[in-house]
């Protein structure tokens, strides 16, 4: 498996026109390189800093190391309860 | 125990179900702190006539877990009882459940209000609302 | 709402008939916060088989509804809902039930915790167990 | 009606060994004057620290002042909830 598989939520899943995406884990390291990967083919995307991020689905940062097998989401802050 | 549903339910008949199942805590708890959030049809100044639920399947009930987990850590409780809905909900549909039992009151009240603000701040849901001037996501307050 | 029972009662369908007898209220509130007091089967160090609870009639009522009146005017809130036995009780019998609608959930937590504390510390009711060790009026911890 | 009625809860209703007494008012200024009155007839009260009071189905002093038909409570901390 030399994937990474990517999840959008949210209104992010909307800009995206898509729920989820599978990229090649090589030239990977972190989530910043994936969300740089994915954000190529989108335009219109929120800032960044709006953006959270789960890596194996616990909260992870920007910089969190990322490699083939792991899946990655980006979501918008939360509103539940 | 973490439920997910994506029907309505009746979070008082669900409350009783769940001690019902736990007939070895009769006479051992002597207080339930319980909290219910439901839709309301009016929300940051327009009026709702839809709400749909979005979720991250896997991570919500990890996240859920691990904040029960928590609270039975910190404070002296039974097992939380922990429902949320998702998909399609229409206004007064109940939303979310937490209920908590101890011996003592300031336990459940803590564990209680633990848990709500836990998953309202960090369990991945985001709501989508059809209102009269249309529809949108709906942001933190 | 505040009632006194002299026979045991079910909590959670007594709070989902007071919502039910308030039509009105649905879709308006978001938030319910709820306590349940219930008598446990030991107790500052011995088993309890069997409580009566005196109270003082006329006095329990006033201040019950002096409490519910005060939380109305701390916070948001819909009319509470307050429930008390008083007789003879089995362990495992809830004693009271406290139950808060809100458009909020912090105003509905805060005055729920305000009107059990209250009734706690103030309303006129006794306790007097019967234990294992013989027959005792409790004290207040 | 030239009386004050006077109600006794819980333990000290055991020790009074009855839950109301009627009492004449002539003489009875405050709730220490009713509590002296009623208390001369029973031994081994508690404390009068220990007890609560309450005027006309209100929390009250043992300075507070009482008249012809005032009801007047007493009893020990209350153990409700």
């Amino acid at each position: 498996m030399n994937t990474i598989d990517v999840h959008f939520f949210a209104d992010i899943r909307e800009r995206f026109g898509k729920g989820q995406e599978f990229i090649d884990a090589e030239g990977i390291h972190c989530v910043k390189d994936v969300w740089r990967r994915v954000a190529g083919s989108c335009g219109g995307l929120p800032p960044v800093a709006r953006v959270l991020v789960a890596v194996n689905q616990e909260y992870a940062a920007m910089d969190a190391p990322v490699r083939a097998g792991d899946e990655v989401a980006f979501f918008p802050p939360v509103t539940g309860g | 125990m973490v439920r997910l549903l994506a029907h309505p339910f009746d979070p008082w008949a669900e409350i009783e179900s769940h001690a019902q199942r736990n007939p070895q805590w009769a006479g051992k708890f002597g207080a339930a702190a319980v909290f219910v959030g439901s839709l309301r049809d009016f929300n940051q100044g327009h009026a709702v006539s839809e709400m749909s639920l979005e979720h991250y399947p896997g991570m919500t009930e990890k996240h859920l877990d691990k904040v029960s987990r928590e609270a039975a850590e910190r404070w002296e409780i039974l097992e939380p009882l922990v429902i949320h809905r998702y998909g399609q909900l229409k206004p007064a549909d109940p939303i979310v459940v937490v209920a908590v039992w101890s011996a003592h009151r300031d336990a459940a009240f803590c564990a209680c209000r633990y848990i709500i603000d836990e998953l309202k701040t960090r369990a991945p849901f985001w709501k989508h609302e059809e209102t009269e001037a249309g529809h949108r996501w709906v942001t933190p307050e």
